[in-house]
Protein backbone atom coordinates (compact mmCIF):
# COMPACT_ATOMS: atom_id res chain seq x y z
CA UNK A 1 0.00 0.00 0.00
CA UNK A 2 1.20 3.29 -0.81
CA UNK A 3 2.13 6.12 1.78
CA UNK A 4 0.60 9.04 1.30
CA UNK A 5 0.41 11.91 4.14
CA UNK A 6 0.21 15.74 3.93
CA UNK A 7 0.18 17.53 6.87
CA UNK A 8 0.59 21.59 8.18
CA UNK A 9 1.25 22.22 12.58
CA UNK A 10 2.26 24.54 14.53
CA UNK A 11 4.68 22.68 16.57
CA UNK A 12 7.71 21.45 15.84
CA UNK A 13 8.34 19.01 13.29
CA UNK A 14 9.92 15.58 14.39
CA UNK A 15 11.70 14.00 11.75
CA UNK A 16 12.75 11.26 14.13
CA UNK A 17 8.69 10.39 14.37
CA UNK A 18 7.81 11.93 10.44
CA UNK A 19 9.31 8.65 8.46
CA UNK A 20 7.91 6.40 10.51
CA UNK A 21 4.92 5.27 8.39
CA UNK A 22 7.36 4.72 5.40
CA UNK A 23 9.11 1.91 6.91
CA UNK A 24 8.71 -0.78 4.42
CA UNK A 25 10.58 -4.04 3.41
CA UNK A 26 10.25 -3.49 -0.25
CA UNK A 27 11.75 -0.05 -0.60
CA UNK A 28 15.57 0.24 -0.91
CA UNK A 29 15.94 4.17 -0.91
CA UNK A 30 14.78 6.60 1.84
CA UNK A 31 15.43 10.00 1.10
CA UNK A 32 14.35 13.07 3.30
CA UNK A 33 14.24 16.89 2.47
CA UNK A 34 14.16 19.27 5.28
CA UNK A 35 14.07 23.44 4.94
CA UNK A 36 15.49 25.35 8.07
CA UNK A 37 15.18 28.71 9.36
CA UNK A 38 18.19 30.41 8.01
CA UNK A 39 19.70 33.26 9.58
CA UNK A 40 20.07 35.40 6.89
CA UNK A 41 18.47 35.91 3.28
CA UNK A 42 19.76 38.11 0.52
CA UNK A 43 22.02 39.54 2.73
CA UNK A 44 19.20 40.58 5.38
CA UNK A 45 19.99 39.18 8.73
CA UNK A 46 16.65 37.08 9.73
CA UNK A 47 15.63 36.98 13.71
CA UNK A 48 12.79 34.82 13.30
CA UNK A 49 10.04 33.99 10.74
CA UNK A 50 6.15 33.81 10.44
CA UNK A 51 4.23 31.07 7.80
CA UNK A 52 0.97 31.94 7.20
CA UNK A 53 -1.72 28.97 5.50
CA UNK A 54 -4.68 28.86 3.64
CA UNK A 55 -5.21 25.83 5.10
CA UNK A 56 -8.31 24.26 3.04
CA UNK A 57 -6.66 24.69 -0.14
CA UNK A 58 -3.03 24.17 1.08
CA UNK A 59 -4.04 20.55 2.52
CA UNK A 60 -5.56 19.90 -1.04
CA UNK A 61 -2.74 21.17 -2.86
CA UNK A 62 -0.45 19.10 -0.64
CA UNK A 63 -1.81 15.98 -1.34
CA UNK A 64 -1.83 16.82 -4.99
CA UNK A 65 1.80 17.18 -5.38
CA UNK A 66 2.31 13.83 -3.43
CA UNK A 67 0.16 12.13 -5.81
CA UNK A 68 2.24 13.60 -8.53
CA UNK A 69 5.44 12.70 -7.64
CA UNK A 70 4.06 9.21 -6.54
CA UNK A 71 2.99 8.45 -10.16
CA UNK A 72 6.35 10.29 -11.71
CA UNK A 73 8.67 8.78 -9.88
CA UNK A 74 6.94 5.47 -8.67
CA UNK A 75 7.73 6.01 -4.84
CA UNK A 76 6.58 3.99 -2.47
CA UNK A 77 5.41 6.59 0.00
CA UNK A 78 5.66 10.36 0.46
CA UNK A 79 4.93 12.12 3.43
CA UNK A 80 5.03 16.22 4.01
CA UNK A 81 4.90 18.26 6.39
CA UNK A 82 5.09 22.09 7.07
CA UNK A 83 5.03 24.21 9.83
CA UNK A 84 2.67 27.78 10.10
CA UNK A 85 2.90 30.26 12.94
CA UNK A 86 5.86 31.78 14.62
CA UNK A 87 9.23 29.42 14.13
CA UNK A 88 13.26 30.34 15.42
CA UNK A 89 16.28 30.18 13.58
CA UNK A 90 17.38 26.76 12.99
CA UNK A 91 13.77 24.98 13.17
CA UNK A 92 12.23 22.86 10.80
CA UNK A 93 10.38 24.71 8.38
CA UNK A 94 9.29 22.14 6.24
CA UNK A 95 9.92 17.88 5.97
CA UNK A 96 9.28 15.82 2.95
CA UNK A 97 10.13 12.09 3.18
CA UNK A 98 9.93 9.25 0.33
CA UNK A 99 10.75 5.90 -0.09
CA UNK A 100 11.34 4.11 -3.86
CA UNK A 101 12.89 0.68 -4.69
CA UNK A 102 15.69 2.86 -5.50
CA UNK A 103 17.85 6.23 -4.87
CA UNK A 104 17.24 7.55 -8.25
CA UNK A 105 13.56 7.34 -8.30
CA UNK A 106 13.84 8.89 -4.23
CA UNK A 107 16.24 11.67 -5.23
CA UNK A 108 14.01 12.69 -7.73
CA UNK A 109 10.77 12.61 -5.88
CA UNK A 110 12.25 14.44 -2.38
CA UNK A 111 13.05 17.21 -5.55
CA UNK A 112 9.75 17.52 -7.22
CA UNK A 113 8.11 17.69 -3.89
CA UNK A 114 9.89 20.35 -2.18
CA UNK A 115 9.98 22.39 -5.39
CA UNK A 116 6.25 22.05 -6.31
CA UNK A 117 5.40 22.83 -2.51
CA UNK A 118 7.54 26.26 -2.48
CA UNK A 119 5.92 27.13 -6.17
CA UNK A 120 1.99 26.28 -5.47
CA UNK A 121 1.43 25.63 -1.82
CA UNK A 122 -0.98 28.40 -0.62
CA UNK A 123 1.40 29.76 2.47
CA UNK A 124 3.26 32.58 3.19
CA UNK A 125 6.56 33.39 4.77
CA UNK A 126 7.34 36.91 6.45
CA UNK A 127 10.99 37.87 7.73
CA UNK A 128 11.75 39.58 10.72
CA UNK A 129 14.92 41.29 10.06
CA UNK A 130 17.48 42.93 12.75
CA UNK A 131 17.42 46.49 11.38
CA UNK A 132 14.64 46.80 8.87
CA UNK A 133 10.91 46.19 8.69
CA UNK A 134 9.54 42.57 8.57
CA UNK A 135 8.54 41.72 5.02
CA UNK A 136 6.74 38.98 2.95
CA UNK A 137 9.44 37.46 0.91
CA UNK A 138 8.48 35.40 -2.44
CA UNK A 139 9.58 32.23 -3.76
CA UNK A 140 12.45 34.10 -5.92
CA UNK A 141 12.83 31.13 -7.92
CA UNK A 142 9.18 31.91 -9.47
CA UNK A 143 8.97 35.85 -9.84
CA UNK B 1 -28.52 39.61 -15.03
CA UNK B 2 -24.69 40.56 -15.75
CA UNK B 3 -25.76 43.73 -13.29
CA UNK B 4 -27.14 41.92 -10.60
CA UNK B 5 -24.85 42.38 -7.28
CA UNK B 6 -24.01 39.45 -5.97
CA UNK B 7 -22.96 38.55 -2.64
CA UNK B 8 -19.80 36.99 -1.90
CA UNK B 9 -17.44 36.01 1.05
CA UNK B 10 -13.68 37.05 1.07
CA UNK B 11 -10.81 35.79 3.43
CA UNK B 12 -7.40 37.49 3.40
CA UNK B 13 -3.98 36.48 3.60
CA UNK B 14 -0.46 37.71 4.35
CA UNK B 15 -0.41 41.40 2.83
CA UNK B 16 -3.56 41.75 1.52
CA UNK B 17 -4.93 40.92 5.24
CA UNK B 18 -2.35 43.26 6.31
CA UNK B 19 -3.33 46.03 3.42
CA UNK B 20 -7.27 45.55 3.63
CA UNK B 21 -7.22 45.51 7.55
CA UNK B 22 -9.43 42.29 7.23
CA UNK B 23 -9.33 38.61 8.44
CA UNK B 24 -12.50 38.65 6.14
CA UNK B 25 -15.58 40.08 4.48
CA UNK B 26 -18.72 39.59 3.41
CA UNK B 27 -19.47 41.74 0.28
CA UNK B 28 -21.86 42.76 -2.70
CA UNK B 29 -20.16 42.99 -5.99
CA UNK B 30 -20.78 43.53 -9.31
CA UNK B 31 -18.06 42.50 -10.23
CA UNK B 32 -18.27 39.95 -13.60
CA UNK B 33 -14.67 37.95 -13.42
CA UNK B 34 -12.18 36.98 -10.43
CA UNK B 35 -10.28 39.76 -12.08
CA UNK B 36 -12.42 42.36 -11.87
CA UNK B 37 -13.43 41.63 -8.37
CA UNK B 38 -9.49 41.72 -7.25
CA UNK B 39 -9.43 45.31 -9.35
CA UNK B 40 -12.02 46.48 -7.12
CA UNK B 41 -10.54 45.74 -4.10
CA UNK B 42 -7.10 46.95 -5.41
CA UNK B 43 -8.62 50.21 -5.35
CA UNK B 44 -10.45 50.33 -2.48
CA UNK B 45 -7.70 48.76 0.21
CA UNK B 46 -4.58 50.06 -2.10
CA UNK B 47 -2.89 46.05 -2.47
CA UNK B 48 0.70 47.19 -4.01
CA UNK B 49 0.72 43.66 -6.05
CA UNK B 50 -1.05 43.81 -9.73
CA UNK B 51 -3.43 41.50 -10.68
CA UNK B 52 -0.83 39.29 -12.78
CA UNK B 53 1.19 38.43 -9.53
CA UNK B 54 -2.56 37.17 -7.92
CA UNK B 55 -4.05 33.78 -8.38
CA UNK B 56 -7.48 32.95 -6.73
CA UNK B 57 -9.35 30.10 -5.44
CA UNK B 58 -13.44 29.97 -5.02
CA UNK B 59 -14.43 27.82 -3.01
CA UNK B 60 -10.97 26.57 -2.09
CA UNK B 61 -10.28 25.43 -5.25
CA UNK B 62 -7.79 27.17 -7.99
CA UNK B 63 -9.71 29.22 -10.42
CA UNK B 64 -9.04 31.53 -13.55
CA UNK B 65 -9.13 34.54 -12.99
CA UNK B 66 -11.34 35.43 -15.78
CA UNK B 67 -13.92 33.15 -14.78
CA UNK B 68 -17.39 34.21 -13.58
CA UNK B 69 -18.21 34.85 -10.06
CA UNK B 70 -21.08 33.09 -8.46
CA UNK B 71 -23.18 34.36 -6.09
CA UNK B 72 -22.11 32.93 -2.36
CA UNK B 73 -18.71 32.25 -3.65
CA UNK B 74 -16.13 31.52 -0.93
CA UNK B 75 -13.35 33.85 -2.59
CA UNK B 76 -9.80 33.70 -1.57
CA UNK B 77 -6.62 35.96 -4.11
CA UNK B 78 -3.35 34.38 -3.35
CA UNK B 79 -0.46 36.70 -3.30
CA UNK B 80 2.56 35.25 -4.35
CA UNK B 81 3.65 31.81 -2.40
CA UNK B 82 6.84 30.87 -0.57
CA UNK B 83 6.63 27.71 0.88
CA UNK B 84 10.18 25.57 2.29
CA UNK C 1 33.45 25.62 9.53
CA UNK C 2 32.71 22.44 7.19
CA UNK C 3 31.76 19.06 9.19
CA UNK C 4 33.10 16.19 6.95
CA UNK C 5 32.82 12.83 8.70
CA UNK C 6 32.89 9.23 7.12
CA UNK C 7 32.63 6.48 9.66
CA UNK C 8 31.97 2.71 9.43
CA UNK C 9 29.88 1.07 12.04
CA UNK C 10 28.90 -2.82 13.01
CA UNK C 11 26.46 -1.41 15.04
CA UNK C 12 22.45 0.39 14.00
CA UNK C 13 22.72 3.43 12.01
CA UNK C 14 21.24 6.11 14.30
CA UNK C 15 19.52 9.39 11.58
CA UNK C 16 18.28 11.08 14.91
CA UNK C 17 22.16 11.11 15.91
CA UNK C 18 23.85 11.17 13.05
CA UNK C 19 22.49 14.61 11.40
CA UNK C 20 23.65 16.89 15.00
CA UNK C 21 26.71 17.69 13.92
CA UNK C 22 25.64 19.16 10.85
CA UNK C 23 23.44 22.00 12.63
CA UNK C 24 23.93 25.28 11.42
CA UNK C 25 22.22 28.47 11.30
CA UNK C 26 23.57 29.40 7.98
CA UNK C 27 22.36 26.34 6.07
CA UNK C 28 18.57 26.09 4.50
CA UNK C 29 18.54 22.79 3.10
CA UNK C 30 19.37 19.22 4.66
CA UNK C 31 18.74 16.35 2.84
CA UNK C 32 19.55 12.94 3.72
CA UNK C 33 19.54 9.40 2.18
CA UNK C 34 19.59 5.85 3.77
CA UNK C 35 19.99 2.74 1.87
CA UNK C 36 17.34 -0.07 3.40
CA UNK C 37 18.15 -3.70 3.47
CA UNK C 38 15.10 -4.49 1.24
CA UNK C 39 13.55 -7.98 1.18
CA UNK C 40 14.08 -9.10 -2.33
CA UNK C 41 16.61 -8.20 -5.13
CA UNK C 42 16.65 -9.54 -8.72
CA UNK C 43 13.32 -11.44 -8.52
CA UNK C 44 14.96 -13.30 -5.61
CA UNK C 45 13.78 -12.95 -1.56
CA UNK C 46 16.85 -11.67 0.70
CA UNK C 47 16.40 -13.11 4.24
CA UNK C 48 19.51 -11.40 5.47
CA UNK C 49 22.79 -9.15 4.17
CA UNK C 50 26.29 -9.08 4.97
CA UNK C 51 28.65 -6.32 4.65
CA UNK C 52 32.34 -7.04 4.52
CA UNK C 53 34.56 -4.30 4.46
CA UNK C 54 38.30 -2.92 3.91
CA UNK C 55 38.73 -0.81 6.94
CA UNK C 56 41.64 1.20 6.35
CA UNK C 57 40.64 2.15 2.36
CA UNK C 58 36.90 2.40 3.10
CA UNK C 59 37.94 5.33 5.41
CA UNK C 60 39.98 7.24 2.84
CA UNK C 61 37.65 6.81 0.01
CA UNK C 62 35.03 7.70 2.14
CA UNK C 63 36.81 11.25 3.48
CA UNK C 64 37.88 11.46 0.04
CA UNK C 65 34.00 11.36 -1.49
CA UNK C 66 32.56 13.81 0.81
CA UNK C 67 35.69 16.21 0.55
CA UNK C 68 34.87 16.13 -3.46
CA UNK C 69 30.62 16.95 -2.56
CA UNK C 70 31.82 19.56 -0.65
CA UNK C 71 34.03 21.13 -3.07
CA UNK C 72 31.50 20.61 -6.19
CA UNK C 73 28.46 22.05 -4.64
CA UNK C 74 29.68 23.97 -1.99
CA UNK C 75 28.43 22.14 1.10
CA UNK C 76 28.21 23.61 4.91
CA UNK C 77 28.39 19.46 5.63
CA UNK C 78 28.40 16.10 4.74
CA UNK C 79 28.41 13.25 6.87
CA UNK C 80 28.05 9.09 5.50
CA UNK C 81 28.16 6.23 7.36
CA UNK C 82 28.07 2.58 6.01
CA UNK C 83 27.18 -0.26 8.34
CA UNK C 84 29.45 -3.66 8.23
CA UNK C 85 28.80 -7.67 9.02
CA UNK C 86 25.59 -8.81 9.73
CA UNK C 87 22.26 -6.74 8.65
CA UNK C 88 18.33 -7.85 9.53
CA UNK C 89 15.45 -6.85 6.73
CA UNK C 90 14.43 -3.19 6.89
CA UNK C 91 18.02 -2.23 8.36
CA UNK C 92 19.86 0.79 7.03
CA UNK C 93 22.94 -0.01 5.62
CA UNK C 94 24.28 3.44 4.84
CA UNK C 95 23.35 7.00 6.08
CA UNK C 96 24.08 10.20 4.05
CA UNK C 97 23.24 13.77 5.51
CA UNK C 98 24.50 17.04 4.03
CA UNK C 99 23.68 20.74 4.27
CA UNK C 100 23.92 23.45 2.01
CA UNK C 101 22.48 27.10 1.45
CA UNK C 102 20.02 26.00 -1.42
CA UNK C 103 18.33 22.77 -2.23
CA UNK C 104 19.51 22.28 -5.22
CA UNK C 105 23.20 22.06 -3.58
CA UNK C 106 21.94 19.84 -0.88
CA UNK C 107 20.26 17.47 -3.33
CA UNK C 108 23.15 17.12 -5.78
CA UNK C 109 25.62 16.59 -3.02
CA UNK C 110 23.75 13.44 -1.64
CA UNK C 111 23.31 12.10 -4.72
CA UNK C 112 27.03 12.48 -5.27
CA UNK C 113 27.90 11.00 -1.69
CA UNK C 114 25.61 8.15 -2.67
CA UNK C 115 26.69 7.26 -6.00
CA UNK C 116 30.24 7.49 -5.44
CA UNK C 117 29.65 5.26 -2.09
CA UNK C 118 28.14 2.84 -4.40
CA UNK C 119 30.70 2.57 -7.13
CA UNK C 120 34.24 3.35 -4.98
CA UNK C 121 34.13 2.38 -1.33
CA UNK C 122 35.65 -0.72 -0.78
CA UNK C 123 32.90 -2.85 1.07
CA UNK C 124 31.05 -6.00 -0.52
CA UNK C 125 27.94 -7.37 0.40
CA UNK C 126 26.69 -10.84 0.34
CA UNK C 127 23.15 -11.55 -0.04
CA UNK C 128 21.63 -14.52 1.36
CA UNK C 129 17.99 -15.69 0.02
CA UNK C 130 15.63 -17.89 0.93
CA UNK C 131 16.08 -20.71 -2.06
CA UNK C 132 19.46 -20.18 -3.21
CA UNK C 133 22.97 -20.09 -2.21
CA UNK C 134 24.26 -16.49 -0.78
CA UNK C 135 25.83 -14.46 -3.11
CA UNK C 136 28.50 -11.49 -3.14
CA UNK C 137 26.41 -9.41 -5.03
CA UNK C 138 27.77 -6.62 -7.51
CA UNK C 139 26.87 -2.54 -8.11
CA UNK C 140 24.92 -3.43 -11.34
CA UNK C 141 24.93 0.76 -12.42
CA UNK C 142 28.76 0.18 -12.62
CA UNK C 143 29.25 -3.80 -13.91
CA UNK D 1 66.92 -7.71 -9.79
CA UNK D 2 63.63 -8.07 -11.85
CA UNK D 3 63.84 -11.94 -10.88
CA UNK D 4 64.54 -11.38 -7.48
CA UNK D 5 61.72 -12.97 -5.14
CA UNK D 6 59.84 -10.45 -3.23
CA UNK D 7 58.24 -10.69 0.00
CA UNK D 8 54.78 -9.43 0.07
CA UNK D 9 51.55 -9.68 2.09
CA UNK D 10 47.93 -10.31 1.35
CA UNK D 11 44.66 -9.61 2.31
CA UNK D 12 41.58 -11.19 0.90
CA UNK D 13 38.00 -9.88 1.19
CA UNK D 14 34.60 -11.27 -0.16
CA UNK D 15 34.56 -14.01 -2.79
CA UNK D 16 38.73 -13.89 -2.85
CA UNK D 17 38.45 -13.72 0.69
CA UNK D 18 36.52 -17.52 0.51
CA UNK D 19 38.12 -18.95 -2.47
CA UNK D 20 41.48 -18.57 -1.17
CA UNK D 21 40.27 -19.91 2.23
CA UNK D 22 42.73 -17.26 3.39
CA UNK D 23 42.05 -13.78 5.32
CA UNK D 24 45.44 -12.68 4.84
CA UNK D 25 48.92 -14.24 3.84
CA UNK D 26 52.50 -13.48 3.52
CA UNK D 27 54.02 -14.50 0.21
CA UNK D 28 57.18 -14.56 -2.04
CA UNK D 29 56.69 -13.63 -5.86
CA UNK D 30 58.40 -13.27 -8.72
CA UNK D 31 55.76 -11.65 -9.94
CA UNK D 32 56.88 -7.72 -11.82
CA UNK D 33 53.61 -6.00 -11.07
CA UNK D 34 50.35 -6.31 -9.84
CA UNK D 35 48.66 -7.95 -12.31
CA UNK D 36 50.88 -10.67 -12.78
CA UNK D 37 50.25 -11.25 -9.13
CA UNK D 38 46.73 -11.54 -9.63
CA UNK D 39 47.27 -13.98 -12.32
CA UNK D 40 49.23 -16.25 -10.15
CA UNK D 41 46.81 -16.09 -7.43
CA UNK D 42 43.90 -16.67 -9.64
CA UNK D 43 45.46 -19.82 -11.06
CA UNK D 44 46.38 -21.12 -7.30
CA UNK D 45 43.27 -20.25 -5.68
CA UNK D 46 41.05 -20.61 -8.85
CA UNK D 47 39.57 -17.42 -8.84
CA UNK D 48 36.46 -16.79 -10.73
CA UNK D 49 37.30 -13.44 -11.13
CA UNK D 50 39.42 -12.09 -14.18
CA UNK D 51 41.80 -9.24 -13.91
CA UNK D 52 39.66 -6.94 -16.11
CA UNK D 53 37.12 -7.22 -13.01
CA UNK D 54 39.39 -6.75 -10.34
CA UNK D 55 41.59 -3.36 -8.85
CA UNK D 56 44.32 -3.22 -6.48
CA UNK D 57 45.55 -1.35 -3.22
CA UNK D 58 49.10 -1.22 -2.11
CA UNK D 59 49.56 0.18 1.63
CA UNK D 60 45.73 1.51 1.64
CA UNK D 61 45.77 3.08 -1.50
CA UNK D 62 44.61 1.81 -4.75
CA UNK D 63 47.62 1.77 -7.72
CA UNK D 64 47.37 0.67 -11.18
CA UNK D 65 47.54 -3.48 -12.01
CA UNK D 66 50.81 -2.56 -14.18
CA UNK D 67 52.71 -0.75 -11.38
CA UNK D 68 55.59 -2.75 -10.31
CA UNK D 69 55.60 -4.73 -6.76
CA UNK D 70 58.11 -3.16 -4.09
CA UNK D 71 59.20 -5.85 -1.27
CA UNK D 72 56.85 -5.29 1.42
CA UNK D 73 53.71 -4.21 -0.22
CA UNK D 74 50.83 -4.85 1.99
CA UNK D 75 48.23 -5.98 -1.26
CA UNK D 76 44.48 -5.91 -1.47
CA UNK D 77 42.73 -6.77 -4.49
CA UNK D 78 39.30 -5.62 -4.61
CA UNK D 79 36.60 -7.47 -6.29
CA UNK D 80 33.67 -5.44 -7.77
CA UNK D 81 32.22 -3.59 -4.85
CA UNK D 82 28.91 -2.92 -3.89
CA UNK D 83 28.56 -0.33 -1.00
CA UNK D 84 25.17 1.69 -0.54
Amino acid sequence: MVIKQFSLTNTPLEPAQLWQPLANLSAGAFVSFEGWVRNHNHGKIVTALEYEVYPALALKEGEQILAEAIGKFDLLGAIASHRYGQLTLGEIAVWVGVTAPHRQQAFAGAAYIIDEIKHRLPIWKKEYYLDEPAAWVYCRDHH
Amino acid sequence: MSDVPKTIYLRYFAQLREQSQHEQEERVTTAQTYGELYQELKTQYRFTLDLTHVKVAANDVFVPLDQPIQAGDKVVFIPPVAGG
